[in-house]
């Protein structure tokens, strides 16, 4: 199979699969998740809470102080290589016009290069983040066997994006199609592990907040 | 005659050594061969006795044949050509009938495990190749037995190196390319719809100077050429860089000379050397006139996703995948649903009030 | 109708992608090294993606010298020395004045304007040729 | 003597719910629980990091309510919860949570982490797995009326002696009275100053109010342990004697889980909304401070501040009112680092300080109340807690820390405007 045919299956059939088996398994995952339920709560609630569950929704992405002081590595790292990730994959061109086939939804690209500076920032953080987690007796002792896998295939993508924008070592048309592959990796992977954060999270905190906001505390 | 050098040719041709230095130095620069090397070439083109060549042409258009002649600065290129000793051409030839079938005979007799094979198309396979055959003999038959005495092939065109037109989809005579078919030979692929001309003469002079090889990349195709993409070597490639693509091909962008990354231009997958080369003489080239590259260069490039969609863009449509993937989640989704509910409702009708003496073991 | 100039194509360039500076780096090595060694080379600027602007700039940073000479054979070659001496453009055009080749060559004389020495015996033959033919009709006459 | 592992997974499966779900789907294993607990800042050890105390619920939740944890279980992929799983992480859900919420607050993905832990002792006392010392006070609960053993004669004489102490009768079981005070035991036993307090605060305001002989036991050992059958039975109690007198509100005590486990479960155990309102003693202090009824005199001059309790705060939402009462009582109010939602717990909540084995690590928690009471150098500490209060002096005791506990309510009382008092 040459780097075109492995390019052309990436790009159609392989495409295909991982979409399918990405939103298969996210459509389970939420079914799985509302299907459970939760009891009305009898207890009268502080004052009416309406909206408190999206406050949470926005407020846990910001960190507050202490988190800050107590967590500096995590959080730094964190935001450098979700915020990399957004703008590496909502913000290149590339990106958008795929997204624009899929969904007809399009929006201004960012410049290549700053886009570039961006995915060295983030593949950086990423490195970090398991160094870090490699090191730490905390993360160590939470991570299992997903939580590298959920890694690795958050991390190929970048690197092979970046290796081919700047062609290092392998063919451009290879390391497209191993960018893809790598990118549909992610896809089929993710509502299998703990990727699943990045849509669950916001019914986590809205449940968090609609908790708290009940006894009357904005959490 | 035979025995003359190349030099001699062009002496006699009125060339002098100026010129010939001259064409040793435009030969030189073609090759991406250090200028230091221009001597090296003088003296082995120089010394150069014409090497047999037969030219075969199978499934194919006769374009790569026309590129070649048609090339806009003939004096040099057909200076190449004037060292080689091109005995059969269909196309280029005099002769015709039993006459040329017997001057390729002759010609493979008579240099047989010298001469230089060039194959143009590509060979049909299905139906015991039917689909094309010259004096009753089929391509993959005349391939075979012109192969087997053959110093080295060059399969000019993309037909000839990958399949090209005739091996898109679906096939219908099961054509496929000379390296197909032929293991035993070391084989130069010089792909393109059609190749640019002085990449076809640089080839042969390459292999005419050193009598060699040049050095190939993973696909067959000599690096000199075809190791850069279109894409690295682009004029447009800075505004790639700057995020800035025409939309259309008349908008303000697309006059500007913006990328055309978005209108389907696939450079960043295809080698090869329109970019520096040019085409018509250095007048022009695809990307220049306002379109994107086609990737006439790499295999199928015919069945890679449409000539207009952008390279990140899937080649098929996935909505019906996804559809269907949503549906099937769906109702797994339920019934994992239904079975979490009764497994819940179990344990509720199956709990044991727990009263303080359950509360150990 | 409108004519072709009414189609308002204009390319932008987007300046020059440093490769110019590079090619003046190289010219100044190899000049020090002629001035040293007495080595001569030169440069194919065919060989590298130039812009307008890098051209422009080369042409610039190196000036006009004080020759200029033109070859005759296979279509010309036209040399001129730049303003930097030692350092010689030269530029091969086919029959129809399209570039060919590209070359700044750093040496004390483009090799392509040197007699070749072959060149010069058949000259020296072909000269004595024709003094032996005048001889011959000087003494018919 | 019936707790089993298959009950115990039984009540796990019972608990489950999408909450649970959606929190064990966003977790990142990212770690930052750990340094919002004290169990793990004090001691370091990894073990303590919160969402790791909650494997055998996740391990349930993984296996048995999603499709990919029923295939591999199915496969023989993953080993199912066992017995020696649940006893290994006894000492993880009960000696080293203390359920003060703190780690809810600062998960980046929002999972309620303390929420989870309260599930999950449902499945560890059913299990068997509950501490010694936790089934002991549950039990003296049942069978006894209060986890320190103290019976209605106890809180007869702590009544006598407190209207001596004020010259203010104490109702009890009046009918139709507003509100219904409870207490805690250790109110009863050992600040029974508490009760005069209230006694003089509502004389002066003219509260009505009373006590129940039926119920006057607010704390609740079936929240700690995580029994639901047992926690219902106990505020049963309280609701039964709270519609026998007829009373519109009912008083939660200074103290913590006695104020969870009536305000938030107590109508979710019983499975219907109370006809009368719950509110917290400090609740009703500042109500009365704001529509004129408690009026002071006097303010404490040294520095002091307050400890906030986990459940009245952060899990309580009543923030403002002790830092407003403050105000009226005290000139030198100091806050501690980490004040409000964000407050250290004192390391014996959550039924923590009733069991006997955890007394070690609590103690070794117990540094960072320390710390911060180092950096404020600040010797008289207010709080409102009884659990809280018997924690923090145990601490200070054991560390030789000049510093004094106070409670609220008390410390109000104490500034009554007192021609008031004599009428």
């Amino acid at each position: 199979m040459s780097a075109m045919e492995l390019l052309l299956w990436a790009r159609g059939p392989g495409l295909g699969i991982a979409v399918a088996i990405f939103l298969f398994g996210m459509t389970l995952r939420l079914f799985e998740i509302y299907s459970l339920g939760r009891k009305t709560d009898l207890a009268a609630p502080r004052s009416p809470t309406p909206g408190s569950g999206w406050r949470t929704v926005f407020s846990r992405s910001l960190p507050y102080q202490g988190t800050w002081h107590r967590s500096g590595l995590t959080v730094i790292t964190g935001f450098v290589f979700h915020i990399g990730l957004f703008i590496v994959l909502l913000f290149l061109l590339p990106h958008i016009k795929l997204i624009h086939s899929l969904t007809g939804l399009s929006w201004p690209a960012l410049p290549t290069s700053l886009v570039d500076l961006v995915t060295v920032l983030t593949l950086i953080a990423l490195l970090v983040v398991l160094v870090h987690r490699l090191m730490d007796p905390v993360k160590r002792l939470l991570s299992g066997f997903g939580d590298y896998l959920a890694w690795a295939v958050t991390f190929l993508p970048l690197l092979t994006g970046y290796m081919a924008y700047h062609h290092l070592l392998l063919d451009y048309t290879l390391l497209l199609a191993l960018h893809i592959l790598s990118a549909e990796l992610l896809l089929v992977v993710f509502p299998f592990t703990k990727l699943t954060h990045t849509f669950t999270l916001f019914i986590a905190r809205w449940y968090n907040g609609d908790i708290a906001a009940r006894k009357g505390v904005a959490s | 005659m035979a025995d003359e050098t190349l030099l001699e040719i062009l002496k006699r041709r009125g060339i002098s050594r100026r010129g010939f230095l001259k064409f040793c130095a435009a030969t030189t620069s073609l090759l991406a061969l250090p200028p230091s090397m221009a001597v090296a070439v003088a003296d082995s083109l120089g010394r150069l006795k014409r090497p047999a060549v037969i030219w075969l042409s199978f499934q194919e258009c006769t374009g790569c044949t026309e590129s070649l002649t048609r090339a806009h600065s003939p004096s040099i290129e057909s200076l190449i050509f004037d060292a080689i000793s091109l005995d059969y051409h269909h196309t280029l030839q005099a002769a015709s009938g039993h006459a040329a079938e017997e001057a390729r005979e002759h010609s493979m007799k008579a240099d047989w495990g010298k001469y230089l094979l060039i194959v143009d198309g590509s060979i049909p396979l299905k139906d015991g190749g039917a689909y094309s055959t010259i004096a009753g003999i089929s391509n993959l038959q005349m391939l075979q037995e012109a192969a087997a005495g053959a110093a080295a092939i060059v399969a000019i065109g993309t037909c000839a190196a990958f399949g090209g037109l005739p091996h898109a989809q679906p096939n219908p005579t099961g054509a496929v390319a000379v390296s197909d078919i032929i293991k035993d030979k070391p084989i130069i692929n010089v792909p393109g719809c059609p190749p640019v001309p002085a990449v076809m003469v640089g080839v042969l002079a390459h292999y005419l100077t050193f009598g060699s090889l040049p050095d190939l990349d993973d696909l067959g195709r000599p690096r000199a050429f075809y190791g850069e993409s279109i894409h690295d070597r682009c004029y447009r490639r800075p505004f790639y860089d700057q995020g800035k693509f025409a939309k259309t091909f008349d908008d303000a962008g697309a006059r500007d000379g913006w990328c055309l990354f978005e209108l389907g231009c696939k450079g960043p997958t295809t080698h090869n050397a329109c970019a520096t080369t040019k085409w018509n003489g250095g007048t022009s080239w695809p990307v220049q006139s306002g379109h994107g590259c086609i990737g006439c260069s790499e295999p199928d490039f015919w069945d890679a996703g449409g000539f207009y969609k952008a390279l990140s863009t899937p080649v098929d449509s996935v909505t019906g995948a996804a559809a269907a993937a949503v549906a099937v989640g769906a109702a797994a989704g339920v019934a994992i649903g239904i079975a979490n509910r009764q497994r819940k409702a179990q344990a509720r009708a199956e709990h044991q009030t727990v009263t303080i003496e359950d509360l150990e073991k | 109708m409108s004519s072709l100039k009414d189609i308002g194509v204009h390319v932008v360039h987007v300046g020059g992608n440093g490769n110019a500076r590079a090619v003046l780096r190289e010219v100044e090595n190899l000049l020090q090294k002629l001035v040293e060694k007495g080595e001569e080379s030169s440069i194919d600027l065919s060989g590298l993606p130039l812009s307008a602007e890098d051209y422009d700039l080369l042409e610039e940073t190196l000036g006009e010298g004080e020759v200029v000479a033109e070859v005759h054979s296979l279509g010309p070659t036209r040399i001129h020395e730049t303003g930097v001496p030692g350092v010689w453009w030269v530029t091969h055009y086919n029959d129809e004045d399209e570039v060919l080749a590209e070359f700044i060559e750093v040496a004390w004389c483009p090799e392509i304007l040197l007699a070749p020495e072959d060149d010069v015996k058949d000259g020296l033959e072909a000269l004595r040729a024709r003094l032996f033919e005048l001889k011959q009709e000087s003494n018919h006459g | 003597m019936s707790a089993s592992l298959e009950k115990g997974l039984n009540a796990l499966r019972e608990v489950m719910d999408a909450p649970i779900a959606s929190f064990f789907s966003s977790c990142v294993h990212c770690g930052m629980c750990a340094d919002a607990c004290l169990f793990y800042t004090e001691t370091g050890d990894a073990k303590y990091t919160p969402i790791y105390k909650l494997e055998p619920l996740r391990r349930v939740w993984q296996q048995e309510y999603t499709l990919t944890g029923r295939l591999s279980r199915m496969l023989g992929l993953s080993k199912p919860v066992s017995d020696a799983d649940l006893r290994n992480w006894s000492e993880l859900v009960y000696d080293s949570c203390t359920l003060c919420g703190r780690c809810s607050m600062v998960c980046p993905v929002g999972n309620d982490i303390t929420y989870m832990v309260r599930k999950l002792r449902e499945g560890m006392s059913a299990a068997g797995h509950a501490p010694e010392g936790v089934i002991g006070a549950t039990k003296r609960t049942i069978e006894l009326g209060s986890p320190m053993g103290v019976k209605l004669p106890a809180l007869q004489a702590q009544i006598r002696g407190q209207e001596a102490e004020t010259g203010l009768s104490i109702p009890i079981d009046v009918q139709g009275a507003d509100y219904m005070a409870l207490l805690s035991s250790m109110e009863i036993i050992n600040f029974p100053e508490y009760l005069g307090a209230l006694a003089r605060i509502f004389h002066q305001a003219g509260v009505s109010w009373t006590l129940s002989s039926e119920a006057f036991e607010a704390t609740n050992s079936g929240i700690q342990i995580g029994a639901s059958d047992i926690a219902r039975e106990i505020v049963g109690r309280i609701v039964t004697a709270a519609e026998k007198l007829q009373v519109k509100h009912v008083i939660s005590p200074e103290c913590g889980h006695a104020f969870t486990a009536l305000r938030w479960e107590g109508p979710n155990l019983i499975g219907r909304p109370y006809p009368f309102k719950v509110v917290h003693i400090l609740e009703l202090l500042d109500e009365l401070r704001t529509s004129g009824r408690l009026q002071t005199v006097g303010k404490e001059d040294a520095p002091l501040t307050f400890h906030d309790p986990c459940q009245i705060v952060r899990r309580g939402g009543v923030v403002r009112q002790p830092r407003a009462l403050l105000g009226e009582v005290a000139s030198d109010f100091r806050e501690m680092s980490d004040p409000g939602v964000w407050n250290w717990c004192c390391g014996g909540g959550g039924g923590v300080s009733a069991n006997e084995r955890a007394e070690h690590l609590r103690l070794t928690a117990f540094k960072r109340k320390k710390s911060q009471l180092d950096e404020l150098g600040v010797h008289t500490m207010v709080t409102a807690c009884a659990n809280c209060r018997i924690v923090l002096e145990e601490g200070l005791e054991h560390y030789n820390m000049n510093v004094k506990v106070v409670g609220l309510t008390e410390l109000v009382a104490e500034h009554l405007v007192e021609q008031e008092a004599g009428k």
